[in-house]
């Protein structure tokens, strides 16, 4: 059973997924504040299905620095953007928020992505983006590139859980 | 990567500046003795009561001198505070404060907001206060920490340059606005950070955006009703470089037919950088502005075989229609953001037995130029640093020497390139005392690892193609502030500070020399000997420019925006994670240790002897 | 007898043994020698063995080695020593005549990508500088020096009927240089293993005289210019505002990124996605709409563009001579 | 202990001997028996039996490749499917198979053949087969999880480094490489010190059989040359684990530091495979010709010449990079130079068949068809040497019929061999006629598939491509090649019910049913665990066809416990009794410690701390001094 799932889950990981269309996420779906009137329900979002396979957040990390978002969040630490590999999310920090800050933009300066990247690849970098905090499996996130040494790699990111950003699950 | 521009800000009717070399006046009311007093009989220097401070660097000479002495060396250790001001904006505080007639002007980073204080009440309240609303977008295509470096005032008028690249002029006297004219596309990461110069009526603006893929320009805009005069590119055809008959460049390599079309390679010069975001001096007798151009894009070298014209270097213009006169290029094929646009300070000195008219120029790749502004002949080019990344300057030919062992390759670590990108001095402009016949210059001491990357263009995000990461260099220190003799073409004094020393200078006639640094501490030195005589702990890390006046009580002040930010500061002003070493362009890694020393702010500081 | 083989299988194909160059040439030479010792050595082995065989299963006893076996052994070794050295002689006359480039040579930079090569032509000034993909221009009879590097993993650069190959190795950079004596197009394919598309990654290689290689030249240094109908004017609104602008450039518009081919001069090219397609309006429909399709892994994302926006966009393309 | 005739022991007397001997040295019963055995015979045994299930995976792989190639633009398997297949497939081949196959008959039939009971180091022997299946099933387990790996067998950087090579396939590779060099060490270690310290009586170095030379030779070279691989794949894994630079040119690592690691294994590996061949290649001539072989002195210092060559070769696998030219010449000069060798093997094997009397069963056809052609191969073997024509043909399907036509010339032995030691494995005969039908559709399979393939390389074919388009007009060589394929898959499945049948209903075979020279023909088919009643003495070069009238053995040794003879090295004088370990199933637990560390390894570093313990309790298990056995050994050292 165990060997079943490890399987499994070895099959997802290495899975290359060349003729994905990825759909964005429903509208209405993305939430960035814990207040809601009435009770509290949860909205945490599942995992989406790229953070379990390794070569959609190689293709994210690749698309990160050829799209230049590396000229503004560095490699995660920041620049005119804000860090990346910390645990503080301004606009969320679920598969869904990510996609929705790259795909709308941010009105602080985070330009909309969206007309000119495809829902697949906006998939890929979020999926990217969440492993530089430790958000992905250890086993799905990337390694070193071949290039300067400027932090350890995203296989060795401690996870950060994100602070102030989505709701917590109702207590039971 | 350019620094906030800070422009030197013409205030043509205040300041008669540059009066060939005569600064008796200045002399003899300085009156006063350091160790080092020397008689300025042949500099110029800002002329006037000093009682105000019309223009961010003191006159059109770039000087920051003030003929004021009342604050002296025997008496600036019992300097005080004697009001603050919070500028409600947590931002890198870059900019100058104006004194205008009993009234203060400060401009904050973005948002952009201008205050109006009136010095003639105590406690100095606010007169009016001006929002210009820029957009909130153009924060992300800042390069380097969303600052102002200040704003300019002629006729009753402040003029000065919004984040989203716009100019505004606002009425002096009660906060509207006259105009407001857009000069670029924050979409194609065009901004403005400069302090605009003001001079026979045209206000100089130039850009930011050298990392974004910008096609650098200086723009003249008629300051009564905002329209554009003229408007000269730095890259491209000579029509658009405004260069045309009276093009007369002292070396054989800036000589040519449209080099900014053919030193790039095809088509690269549409986005090849060249903006202008420092500070513009003027020279009336020879009607000539003087401004440096910033780095070439994309920072990879080999991206952009060529000298990548009219890059990295000095012009020198004709203010009324823009006419290119000459120019020097300070690092042809910039390998390492080693822009030009270091604040180039006019002085008349006597040069190896004769009188000359100078141009001082302490440039980011490490050496301080001393240039001939009426023919841009380079006479000496001596590095006030550590410099490795060159060999030195080649005065036959004006050419840079690249050591070729730390040349950028692509794929590959470069390491110990010294200065780093942010180069030997920054946007940080110095001061120069007549008296003393000093240079008083703000620097810093950072060594990189780099390595030159693949940059795609993709317009309104950056256009780089490199990575860094910054250290101090040689000596343990990542700062200094230093007083430099150009005749003898060496330090007479330096103080190594901890951090680089991101704050303008600034000197007086009472031979005190004023800087702040990035942990807070706003210092008072002998301007003769670098004795430090005061100083004092702000909310925050220091980058601005002090500037001094005579308050309406006739009393001498000096004030000082403190508030950590900039390229140097973001580590604290961006909450930047220097796990990433490459964080904030390579800076955060240098700076690591500053979030430990200081925290974000933005508060005017104003001091007088009690 | 190869020659036989391959005229009967591939006339007017590519091959290492029909060489358009004096460099492939040569070594076709050194293969003649090669195959014919070859072929003699293994029949004469053949021979002996089977003559060994057979010649005495009629015996009872084996034999006492004698003398003369012997001889004949150390003899045979003799002979392989003989042509062992026979053989590094000519080698190494090939060799030197190989690698040492003459002067004047035509200079290019080949830079491998996964999976496409990028193809320059340094300018003096630099503004001469020829910047296209896939496709290596080069005059007949004229020497041209090529440098290769790559900007990811290793690939290597072989066009058989001209020269060997060179491999293209991320951090080094090598050079080769050959010479095309008869005009023609000639296909070169990568030949070091680098990915999912290893199979997909060929060079057209145009041997053109020096005249028409000029006026290439100079062609591929014009910008791209605003189409003058207006079908194709949208279309290049349509690639201004899609996805293709975050990997193309085409000079002359904002179009600047370099993941993908240069394509300001993508008409005047005679395929696309690297020697896979022939460059008609058909197949580049169905590369921009799934390229995936066509290249599975390719770094080139499905474009579900709405019939219009296609029509206008293979318009504009086509404009790019 | 003393050389006795045969005549001086009587009837009774051995078949009591046997007895004890056989309670002395059974395995225990039952599946406990079967995990615990450290007999080399039975490890041997399924050593070739796991290596041939890996030969016909790796054989299936080779056949969906073929399936893929017949047509241009096949869209068969895609190319992430290929390029892990083609890449499993070298990898099961060179790794699973090739290797390990060389190994396994050493390991069962060198002690056999210089005459001792065991293997020496008969724990570790059973270690190393552990650790080897490990590897396998790891590599396999991979590829049926879709993370087999897809760098190519030669797993060149920067495309199986961390970069572009995501997720764990090139770890799978890596750590399967592991496995199997821990194993190939483990097992050149014990052939060496068993030809050096374990032989029989009068069998001193100059008498050794030439199979047993080979493996002497192979030993050795895989000692010196399996570091060199190991050292690279933990390079890989850490560059791609904690993020070394080892290989990344940026940070001053560089791509073609892994390319003269992984060759300078790389090539002496073909020849760890090809030497053992020759070996065998001899006692095929030999036994089929009866006669010695001509020139032995020759042929011995032909292996090891070639041991050392091999050695001096790696760099003409890299011709076409950026190594100097000068650097080139000398490894041209070498590359030429080891035909030398070869020729001389080849010249004294016709010369061995010209003067004996060749009897053409299935073993000497696959003799025959194995000079045809390895000297086809050899052949281009030597063009390649060339730099400037190997410009041409490297990385083409040039090379791929070239070192298929040595790798497969190798083959040809390997199943002479197979026909010839099947009696004595299993005790029954194959069939001739199958075995003929076998042999002559591999011989027609694999000129079949490989040699068009010289012509595809000439035309601009590269290697590894997953397929190719029409206008290349490659179509037609590889439809031919794709149906040589089936030619060779059907031989493959002749062999297989050929093998199945005489498992089943095959002839019985006598101990010797070739008349054969060497001491493994000395003993029963299959040979008892202690492999023979008395160890013979050997009186020359042809252990049986030497014997004196008297033929001499060894008496002495107890029966009662697990004891061997050591003898000298050079001359093998009888120089003291060494003890032989029981059987134990801690080798079983230290290998599954070494699985747990490099499996986990490819996960997280706390692999190497958490199973280096798990291997510390394994070995220290190992280790403990067991008392039984002590009880045993004080018993024997008090008697004697």
């Amino acid at each position: 059973m165990t060997a079943l799932l490890a399987a499994s889950a070895a099959c997802e990981r290495e899975t290359r997924r060349f003729h994905d269309e990825a759909q964005p996420p429903a509208a209405g779906g993305v939430r960035l504040t814990a207040l809601e009137p009435g009770p509290a329900t949860s909205s945490r979002a599942l995992r989406h299905p790229y953070e379990d396979n390794a070569w959609a957040v190689s293709e994210g990390k690749r698309l990160y620095s050829q799209f230049n978002c590396a000229g503004c969040h560095a490699h995660g630490g920041g620049g005119m953007g804000p860090p990346l590999m910390d645990a503080l999310w301004r606009y969320g920090a679920e598969p869904e928020n990510v996609f929705a800050s790259i795909a709308g933009g941010r009105p602080n300066g985070m330009p909309a992505f969206g007309t000119k990247v495809g829902a697949t690849q906006i998939w890929q970098l979020a999926a990217y983006v969440r492993s530089m905090s430790g958000l992905v499996p250890k086993d799905v996130a990337p390694g070193r590139t071949d290039h300067m040494q400027v932090k350890a790699g995203e296989q060795a990111a401690p996870e950060a859980v994100p602070r102030n950003a989505a709701p917590e699950p109702p207590a039971p | 990567m350019r620094f906030r521009a800070f422009a030197g800000a013409g205030l043509i009717t205040a300041v008669l500046g540059c009066t060939d070399g005569n600064g008796g006046d200045a002399a003899a009311s300085a009156g006063a003795a350091a160790n080092r007093t020397r008689v300025a009989d042949t500099t110029a220097i800002a002329s006037g009561s000093g009682a105000e401070w019309t223009q961010v660097a003191g006159d059109d000479a770039n000087t920051r001198y003030s003929p004021l002495d009342e604050i002296n060396t025997a008496n600036a250790a019992q300097l005080t505070l004697a009001w603050s001001f919070s500028t409600g904006v947590n931002r890198g505080q870059e900019a100058a404060p104006l004194v205008i007639d009993g009234t203060m002007y400060v401009v904050t980073p973005y948002p952009n907001i201008l205050y109006a204080l009136d010095l003639t009440q105590p406690g100095a309240p606010t007169r009016w206060t001006y929002r210009p609303e820029p957009l909130a977008a153009a924060q992300g295509v800042a390069c380097c920490d969303v600052v102002n470096r200040g704003p300019a005032y002629a006729d009753g008028r402040i003029f000065y340059n919004t984040l989203d690249a716009h100019t505004v002029a606002v009425d002096a006297a009660t906060g509207r606005e006259i105009w407001r004219t857009r000069l670029g596309d924050i979409n194609r990461g065009e901004t403005m950070t400069m302090a605009p110069l003001v001079v026979k009526g045209k206000v100089l603006v130039g850009v930011s955006g050298g990392e974004f893929g910008v096609r650098g320009w200086l723009t003249a805009l008629d300051a009564a009703s905002g329209a554009i005069a003229w408007r000269a590119y730095h890259t491209g055809p000579d029509a658009d470089v405004l260069i045309g008959d009276r093009f007369k460049p002292f070396y054989a390599m800036d000589q040519g037919t449209d080099l900014g079309v053919t030193s790039w390679p095809p088509d690269m010069w549409r986005t090849g950088g060249g903006g202008v975001w420092g500070f513009i001096s003027y020279d009336p007798d020879l009607d000539l502005i003087y401004y440096g151009t910033a780095n070439p894009g994309p920072w990879n070298p080999d991206l952009r075989p060529g000298d990548n014209k009219w890059t990295a270097g000095i012009f020198a213009r004709d203010p009324d229609d823009g006419a290119a006169v000459w120019f020097y290029q300070t690092s042809p094929h910039d390998l390492y953001d080693h822009d030009g646009i270091n604040e180039s300070i006019l002085v008349d000195l006597p040069w190896q037995g004769r009188d000359r008219k100078l141009l001082l120029h302490p440039g980011r790749n490490g050496y301080m130029y001393v240039i001939d502004r009426a023919t841009g002949e380079v006479l000496a080019a001596d590095a006030f640093g550590f410099v490795n990344s060159a060999r030195g300057v080649d005065l036959r030919t004006g050419r840079l020497i690249p050591e070729p062992s730390k040349a950028p390759v692509t794929g590959r670590v470069v390491r110990m390139i010294c200065p780093a990108a942010p180069g030997m001095k920054d946007w940080q402009p110095a001061a120069w005392s007549p008296r003393l016949r000093l240079l008083f210059v703000p620097h810093q001491n950072l060594c990189m690892d780099h390595e030159a990357l693949e940059a795609n263009y993709i317009s309104g995000t950056p256009y780089l193609g490199a990575d860094a990461k910054y250290y101090g260099g040689p000596g343990g220190w990542r700062g200094r502030f230093g007083a430099w003799d150009p005749v003898a073409r060496e330090w007479a004094w330096t103080i190594e500070e901890n951090f680089p020393v991101w704050s303008g200078a600034l000197v007086t006639a009472g031979d005190v020399a004023f800087y702040g640094t990035m942990e807070g501490w706003f210092k008072a030195v002998d301007a003769a000997s670098g004795r430090e005589l005061w100083r004092f702990k702000t909310g925050s890390g220091i980058i601005g420019q002090p500037v001094t006046y005579r308050g309406p009580d006739g009393k001498q002040y000096v004030a000082i925006l403190s508030g950590v930010g900039g390229w140097s500061g973001a580590i604290v002003s961006a909450d930047l994670d220097p796990r990433d070493s490459t964080a904030g362009a390579g800076f955060a890694s240098a700076m690591r240790d500053l979030p430990q020393h200081t925290t974000k702010g933005g508060t005017l500081y104003v001091f007088a002897l009690p | 007898m190869t020659r036989f083989v391959l005229a009967l299988q591939w006339s007017g194909r590519h091959s290492a043994l029909d060489p358009a160059g004096p460099q492939a040439a040569r070594i076709d030479s050194l293969w003649q020698f090669l195959w014919i010792v070859s072929a003699v050595v293994l029949a004469a082995v053949v021979a002996a063995l089977l003559y060994a065989s057979l010649h005495r299963r009629r015996h009872a006893e084996p034999e006492q080695a004698g003398a003369g076996t012997r001889t004949v052994v150390i003899g045979a070794v003799g002979l392989t020593v003989v042509i062992l050295l026979v053989f590094l002689g000519l080698n190494f006359g090939t060799g030197r005549a190989l690698t040492i480039p003459p002067d004047g040579a035509v200079q290019v930079r080949i830079t491998g990508k996964q999976w496409w090569w990028e193809v320059t032509y340094p300018g003096n000034p630099p503004s001469y500088q020829v910047t296209t993909a896939n496709e290596l221009h080069v005059p007949v009879g004229e020497p041209v020096v090529v440098e290769l590097g790559s900007s990811d993993v290793i690939h290597s650069f072989w066009p058989p009927d001209l020269v060997g190959k060179r491999d293209l190795i991320p951090g080094e950079t090598a050079s080769i240089w050959f010479q095309a004596d008869r005009a023609g197009e000639y296909r070169a394919q990568c030949a070091e293993y680098c990915g999912h598309q290893h199979a997909k990654m060929a060079l057209l290689i145009v041997a053109e005289s020096r005249d028409s290689f000029d006026r290439w030249l100079a062609r591929q240094r014009d910008s791209a210019r605003t189409p003058a109908d207006s079908l194709a004017r949208r279309g290049q609104e349509v690639f201004l505002a899609s996805s293709c602008v975050m990997c193309h450039t085409i000079r002359g518009t904002p179009a600047g990124s370099r993941i993908g081919p240069d394509l300001t001069h993508l008409a005047s090219r005679r395929t696309i996605a690297a020697g896979t397609l022939p460059n008609t309006r058909g197949h580049l429909a169905g590369w921009i709409l799934d390229p995936q399709r066509i290249k599975p892994g390719s770094r080139m994302p499905a474009n579900p563009l709405a019939a219009g926006d296609l029509e206008a966009l293979l318009a504009y393309l086509e404009t790019l001579q | 202990m003393r050389a006795v005739s045969p005549s001086e022991v009587t009837r009774a007397d051995d078949q009591a001997v046997r007895e004890e001997l056989e309670r002395t040295w059974a395995d225990r019963p039952g599946f406990i028996g079967w995990l615990s055995t450290t007999d080399h015979k039975r490890i041997g045994l399924r050593y070739m039996i796991t290596a041939f299930t890996f030969f016909l995976l790796g054989g299936l792989n080779a056949g969906l490749m073929r399936l893929q190639l017949s047509r241009p633009e096949n869209d068969f398997l895609g190319p992430d499917a290929y390029n892990q297949i083609f890449t499993v497939h070298g990898t099961t081949m060179m790794f699973l198979f090739a290797v390990p196959m060389m190994h396994a008959i050493g390991l069962y039939f060198v002690p056999l053949m210089v005459g001792a009971r065991n293997v020496a180091y008969p724990r570790m022997n059973a270690f190393g087969y552990w650790v080897y299946l490990i590897g396998c099933l790891l590599l396999y387990a991979g590829l049926f999880t879709n993370t087999g790996p897809d760098a190519g067998w030669f797993s060149y950087v920067p495309l199986a480094g961390p970069e572009y090579s995501p997720g764990k396939r090139s770890d799978v590779w890596a750590q399967t490489i592991t496995f199997t060099e821990i194993a190939g060490l483990i097992a050149a270690v014990e052939i060496i010190v068993t030809v050096f310290k374990h032989r029989a009586p009068g069998m001193s170095l100059n008498r050794i059989p030439l199979f047993v030379w080979a493996m002497l030779v192979m030993s050795f070279m895989t000692i010196y040359a399996m570091p060199w691989i190991a050292s690279a794949s933990l390079f890989l894994a850490s560059d791609r684990l904690i993020g070394t630079h080892f290989f990344n040119p940026a940070e001053g690592g560089d791509a073609l530091l892994w390319q003269h690691l992984f060759w300078f294994f790389g090539h002496p590996e073909v020849y760890i495979i090809f030497i053992p061949a020759t070996g065998l290649v001899s006692q095929l001539v030999s036994a089929f010709t009866r006669r010695e072989v001509f020139g032995y002195t020759a042929m011995v210092l032909a292996n090891i010449s070639q041991g050392f060559l091999a050695f001096g070769l790696w760099v003409h696998h890299m011709f076409t990079t950026t190594v100097p030219q000068l650097g080139s010449s000398f490894f041209t000069a070498t590359s030429a130079m080891i035909a030398i060798p070869a020729g001389i093997q080849i010249f004294c094997w016709i010369a061995t068949i010209w003067l004996g009397v060749p009897r053409f069963r299935v073993a000497f056809l696959f003799v025959l068809g194995f000079v045809i052609v390895f000297v086809t191969g050899g052949l281009s073997g030597v063009m390649i040497a060339s730099v400037p024509f190997d410009t041409q043909v490297h990385d083409t399907y040039f090379i791929v019929a070239h070192f298929h036509y040595v790798l497969l010339g190798s083959l040809f032995p390997f199943f002479g061999a197979l026909y010839y030691w099947f009696p004595k494995l299993t005790g029954r005969m194959l069939s001739e006629r199958l075995g003929k039908w076998h042999f002559a559709l591999f011989f027609i399979g694999v000129n079949v598939t490989f040699f068009p393939m010289h012509f595809l390389g000439f035309a601009g074919m590269p290697r590894r491509v997953y397929t190719y388009i029409a206008e290349t007009g490659w179509g037609d060589l590889n439809l031919v090649a794709s149906a040589g394929a089936v030619v060779i898959v059907s031989s493959v499945g002749v062999l297989l019910v050929n093998v199945l049948r005489s498992l089943g209903s095959g002839a019985p075979a006598p101990d010797d049913p070739w008349e054969a020279e060497s001491l493994e023909w000395a003993t029963a088919s299959p040979p008892p665990s202690y492999a023979f009643v008395h160890i013979p003495v050997v009186e020359g070069r042809s252990a049986l066809w030497d014997r004196s009238a008297q033929r001499p053995v060894v008496t002495g040794l107890r029966t009662n416990v697990r004891d061997t003879l050591v003898t000298t090295l050079v001359d093998a004088i009888p120089d003291s009794r060494h003890y032989d370990p029981r059987p134990t199933t801690k080798p079983l637990l230290a290998a599954i410690g070494i699985g747990v560390t490099f499996i986990a390894l490819m996960f997280t570093p706390w692999g190497l701390p958490v199973g280096s313990v798990v291997v510390l309790i394994g070995m220290i298990a190992w280790a403990w001094p067991d008392r039984r056995s002590y009880a045993e050994q004080v018993a024997y050292e008090g008697h004697a």
